[in-house]
């Protein structure tokens, strides 16, 4: 790249790209709990805050690993774990206000949590009773989505209408209002996302984009993606792009919160990468020992986004270990009624599928569903049907 | 009373649309100043703001997807399509989020977004600008689909396709777009997902849509004066399928000819075709045929007059089912 | 003599194809230290090297953009679409520039590309992995399209796919991955583009493909103990299709079904089923059925198997047409 | 963008962005047709090569204004004008070594006349005959495409087949090559363009992406597809951009031979924009007074690619005036030819369509064929057809 005729060089303008993140990473929480200095992002919430973030991060982790134990025990059909990326989520989600709206991909647990939403209804999607239990709209927290990269416009129309709506730069801090657009570092190579990123520029619309690169897209490393630090991506939009360190929640969620307060004032978009690391598989059907090494494993251990919390609470004196036995203690009430909840999830009814296609169903889907309900009806719990026979 | 175009229909309709629901906004590909490549936008932008009638960054994928955005911030996006031809980078968008956002959410999110499309060929373009695409939408579930033959449908299916809080893909038939007809406000129209018998005959039931309808009237006219009574169905909705008119007329003549501009191979005709045999067995003298584009690409518009069925091929295949 | 599964006879047949020629090259999401998520591509990478096995970045439209240009250069490019859902942001690639480019060409350019769509459900996983997308690309003129039912097919058909100079679009039955056949690679294979009656009957042809052929196979088993004899053709073929077999059938029977996952309205179905009336009208005892995937969206997965075609829905219409 | 926290602002990193194209537009020889200094670019050809130049500029435009002719006459149905892109193209298409590959929009026809095609063989796809008379492998130039961006992909695939083919980075001049992908200002905003741009970035490919800004995407101007200069686009991918004088020959030549041996010695992609203006319509079909003002039109005649090397010619003596008369009168017989070819240029057969769908034909469109020509015999000269009797 360092070739003078063409450059700039990105070297020059940005830094050498480093592991770890390099010198662009935005820390304000060092691994080890420690609080650090950075000239342009400050975390302004007091300890009481920290307090609740611990508790949001191992209740989300707790909800995680209880459903990875559902699936293990065939009560989903698979589940996408967040091991690792739980500051990212718990940093960036709370920095969330009300008005605000966010559009997840798959793996954003910690963000729901944050907008409230009940972890059951995260499991329908796994379990295949449906496609998400929650009501997007109230809840400003869209469906899942798993076609990679296909939120990313959804959230830049979405706050072209806030825009539209005069719900931007009016100064009023109970109306204007902010969309996150969260996708994972594979997700940067689909055309969707780039074209998300050329109408929030050219709209000047207020999306954040919270890129959380966890360095793997299923089996490929970052460098299948790009070239240069993810982050750079947004300089050749004309927006700003930051890395944050994705394991630190102060960080995450001071930058986060400023990126948001710009788009909510109407300076328009910004993109966040969330530096961090997806600790598990990349759902419970993926065996990664086929592609990576476990030395990073061990390497991002020591980063862990909630030991370094803990660390800060329990050094500067901020609770008694008798707050972790609570947090702990209510964790499992947690999951034991997530596990409890999962098992009662009521199986859909194959006849409601057909009033869900469209607001105003047709006589093509009424026909087909009564000559559906025929055939199951002709089903007697007497005679059993050949394929029961069958088996 | 007044004789407009099929294109100044579809405007009108546009324009009646935004006048009466503030939510409904116009998205496209030159839509603004210039009122896009055919003037259907024509004078929108000027009257409504930029707010209203956006010109876009030239990427259907990007447009497709901002728009169920905007309507699930409550607006009613009407995303122009240039082209037939440009559909598919946006193909993504329609199939897996426009179609099943309603079905995904359980009901909880409408997805009232209107795509138009001017399709079909006859004008003499380049490649991609005279397409049929229609059949792959219609195949794909949580979609409605339309097409419009004349002006005043361009003006109410329009209307009412914006008024659906159900996604619909609107086909308008771009050789059509300069055809007059006098519209009658007054007069109520029709349901949008309804056929309509435009042409009463006894011998063979004609059935078609969009740009061949006008050519299937012409084909029935011309076989009156060989006594022929050919009855005319422009079917108008082809997701749902309005048969029940369909099913009556093929009872009453026994014979049904399918015609489109689209490759025969899964066309509408194909669907058609299964359906009335399916329901009209008995009734059938002869089997449902077919009309339409061959099985290749759309060809150089020097040859478009041969490729695309016309009076002509029309009646050869009448003539095949009338004495089959 | 080996027992191989079905995702094992195509992980086979790509690797002789491989060998045997060294422009061909496999793309992909994952294809390569992982060797897919369903590891079809298994061990081509350690063997073939990082240039003839390619994990891409992850843009389906970039995957078969980037196959035109290779395809162009000499390469055969094997683009593995890693799911059914997936494939449609790559739709306009495949559509507007595969299909069409030997055609705009007038022939000097040919697309020997390969595109590998694991379809079909059944398995259990959450939305846009268990769609039957065909029908999209069966009614596109300049692609060919195939469907595998079983491990040696599977093992020969893709190795004819990649000798195509024609692109083809190769359905794999996901959830038939793991059944197991013996393959005897002595004995040759037909012609990729010809479907194959694979059970004799005298009372009612079955027309599948797929994963829908093992059920119609065990459909007719089962009809037998009730005393019908029901005939079942695989058509492997999708584009073009293999028609003789089926008339030649059809006109034996009388009567006939096609079952698909795929949504009923213009799904192949409704190509076959119109294709047969035309052309055995009279030998006919009653309409061609359909069963197929209803008119939703693909469901959640705890009630497909009630969404999908299963055992008794075939021998439903099989009865139904039976007693016409 | 200036905003600290959310630095590098771009205005840092690239200067402010002005009219004319801003201090980063690199330019060697000026309206008035001064040969200037550039730090880093230099035209190292003789005079001759200037020469040669004014006449391919001249020759390219005759042909242009040839076809719009035709198309007003009604032998076209459609035509796109290069007018005011003619330095772009020759200068572009002349820095192109045999070996190298070229894939254009639909506007690239001075691109075609630098690969030594029969202009004839442009005008097929307009009047409909073929779409696209010349043939793609042997002259390295591919067929026009029509949908927008798509063509970028096709040439980072192309190139990454050069590189399998040890055709890149071998040091030999004659076995070491390149692909140059043309595509306009709007195509940018398509999902494929920055696919294109991730593929080739990551996979290191010789491909030059060469954008003509003609400031005009239909009647859309390039606000509407970016808020900063477009060259900036390639930093967010990790290779470099520099923006032209695309009304300059000489300075096109001379940065897109460069960016070409980049691509050749193996140091992977560059983003070329030209900056340039769409002096004509979009096409015949459009009409331009609708959507734009007459000033920019007169500022930017000023700057005509054509007048400056004229000026440069005389100035220098390098040519008497005898030679502008010779290429007019070359350029009036090339048109009058152009004329009479298309005149004389064949209708395809309608049958012929069926045998070039496949390279191996299908008995169903066998079937179609067949039941065609019958129909087709079916009119004897003697009895017209209904439509003919109706006309
Ligand atoms: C369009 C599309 N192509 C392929 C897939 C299959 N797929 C699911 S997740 C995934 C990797 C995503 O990686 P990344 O964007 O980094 O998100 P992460 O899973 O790491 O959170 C792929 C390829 C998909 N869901 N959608
Ligand atoms: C995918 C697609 N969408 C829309 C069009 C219609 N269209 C043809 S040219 C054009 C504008 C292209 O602008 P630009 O990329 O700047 O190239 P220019 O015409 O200025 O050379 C549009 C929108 C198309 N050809 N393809
Ligand atoms: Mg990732
Ligand atoms: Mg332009």
């Amino acid at each position: 790249m360092t070739n003078d005729r063409f450059g700039p060089g990105l070297g020059e303008v940005f830094g050498p790209h480093q592991e770890g993140g390099g010198p662009e990473l935005i820390q304000l929480l060092t691994p080890e709990g420690e609080r650090v200095e950075h000239p342009e992002f400050t975390f302004d919430l007091d300890d009481e805050a920290i307090k609740g973030f611990y508790r949001d991060l191992v209740m989300t982790r707790r909800i995680d690993t209880e459903a990875t134990a559902l699936q293990r025990q065939g009560e989903l059909g698979i589940w996408a774990s967040l091991l690792g990326q739980e500051a990212a989520q718990i940093g960036s989600g709370r920095a969330l206000r009300d008005q605000d709206f966010a559009f997840p991909t798959y793996r954003e647990h910690g963000v729901a949590w944050c907008r409230g939403i009940d972890p059951l209804h995260l499991l329908g999607l796994f379990r295949g009773v449906d496609q998400g239990g929650w009501d997007p709209l109230a809840d400003k927290f869209a469906l899942y989505t798993i076609v990679i990269g296909a939120q990313t416009l959804h959230a830049t129309g979405y706050a072209m209408g806030m825009q539209r709506d005069g719900a931007v730069g009016t100064g009023d801090p109970d109306r204007d209002a902010a969309v996150v657009a969260y996708f994972g570092d594979g997700a940067t190579s689909q055309g969707d996302v780039n074209e998300s990123f050329i109408w929030a520029s050219v709209f000047n619309a207020p999306v954040v984009f919270f890129c959380q690169n966890n360095q793997w897209a299923i089996s490929e490393p970052i460098e299948r993606q790009t070239r240069i630090p993810l982050y750079q991506r947004a300089l050749g939009f004309g927006f700003p792009g930051l890395r944050v360190d994705g394991n630190d929640v102060l960080a995450t969620y001071a930058v986060t919160q400023a990126a948001l307060q710009r788009a909510r004032e109407g300076s328009g978009p910004t993109f966040v990468e969330a530096y961090t690391y997806r600790m598990g598989a990349h759902t419970t059907s993926d065996d990664p020992t086929k592609y990576r090494v476990t030395e990073d494993l061990e390497h991002w251990k020591l980063k862990d986004p909630i030991e370094r919390v803990k660390a800060y609470l329990s050094r500067n004196g901020v609770v008694e270990d008798a707050y972790y036995a609570e947090v702990e203690h209510e964790a499992d009430e947690l999951a034991a009624n997530l596990r409890k909840g999962c098992l009662e999830l009521p199986d859909p009814s194959p006849l409601d599928i057909f009033d869900q296609v469209y607001e105003e169903t047709t006589p093509e889907l009424e026909a087909q569903k009564a000559q559906f309900a025929t055939y199951l009806e002709s089903f007697t719990s007497s005679e059993l049907s050949t394929s029961e026979r069958a088996r | 009373m007044t004789a407009i175009t099929l294109g100044k229909g579809v405007n009108m309709g546009l324009r009646a649309a935004m006048e009466a629901d503030p939510s409904v906004i116009i998205m496209g590909e030159d839509v603004g100043k210039l009122g896009g490549v055919f003037r259907i936008t024509d004078g929108l932008q000027k009257d409504f703001g930029e707010d209203r009638v956006i010109d876009t960054p030239l990427a259907e994928s990007g447009i497709l997807g901002t728009a169920v955005g905007l309507a699930r911030r409550g607006y009613r996006p009407v995303c122009e399509i240039q082209f037939d031809g440009f559909v598919y980078p946006a193909y993504d968008q329609i199939v897996s989020q426009v179609a099943k956002m309603h079905f995904r959410s359980r009901g909880t999110i409408t997805m009232p977004i209107v795509i138009r499309i001017p399709f079909g060929g006859g004008i003499g373009a380049v490649e991609h600008h005279s397409e049929s695409p229609e059949a792959y939408f219609a195949h794909t579930a949580g979609l409605k689909v339309v097409a419009c033959s004349n002006p005043v449908d361009a003006y109410w299916m329009i209307q009412q396709a914006i008024a659906s809080d159900d996604p619909v893909v609107f086909f308008e038939p771009k050789r059509r777009y300069w055809e007059k007809a006098e519209l009658d406000e007054s007069i109520e129209p029709e349901g949008l997902f309804t056929s309509r018998l435009v042409k009463e005959g006894t011998d063979l039931t004609l059935l078609a849509y969009g740009p061949m309808v006008k050519t299937c009237i012409e084909a029935a006219t011309a076989a009156q004066e060989e006594g022929k009574s050919v009855e005319v169905i422009d079917l108008r909705t082809l997701s749902p399928l309005d048969m029940a008119p369909v099913h009556a007329s093929v009872r009453k003549t026994g014979r049904a000819v399918v015609v489109h501009e689209a490759p025969l191979t899964l066309g509408l005709g194909s669907e058609i075709a299964a359906r009335v045999t399916e329901e009209c067995f008995y009734s059938l003298e002869s089997p449902v045929l077919r009309v339409g584009g061959f099985d290749t690409p759309y060809p150089p518009s020097r040859i478009e007059e041969e490729y695309l069925p016309d009076l002509d091929r029309v009646l050869d295949s009448v003539d095949r089912a009338l004495t089959y």
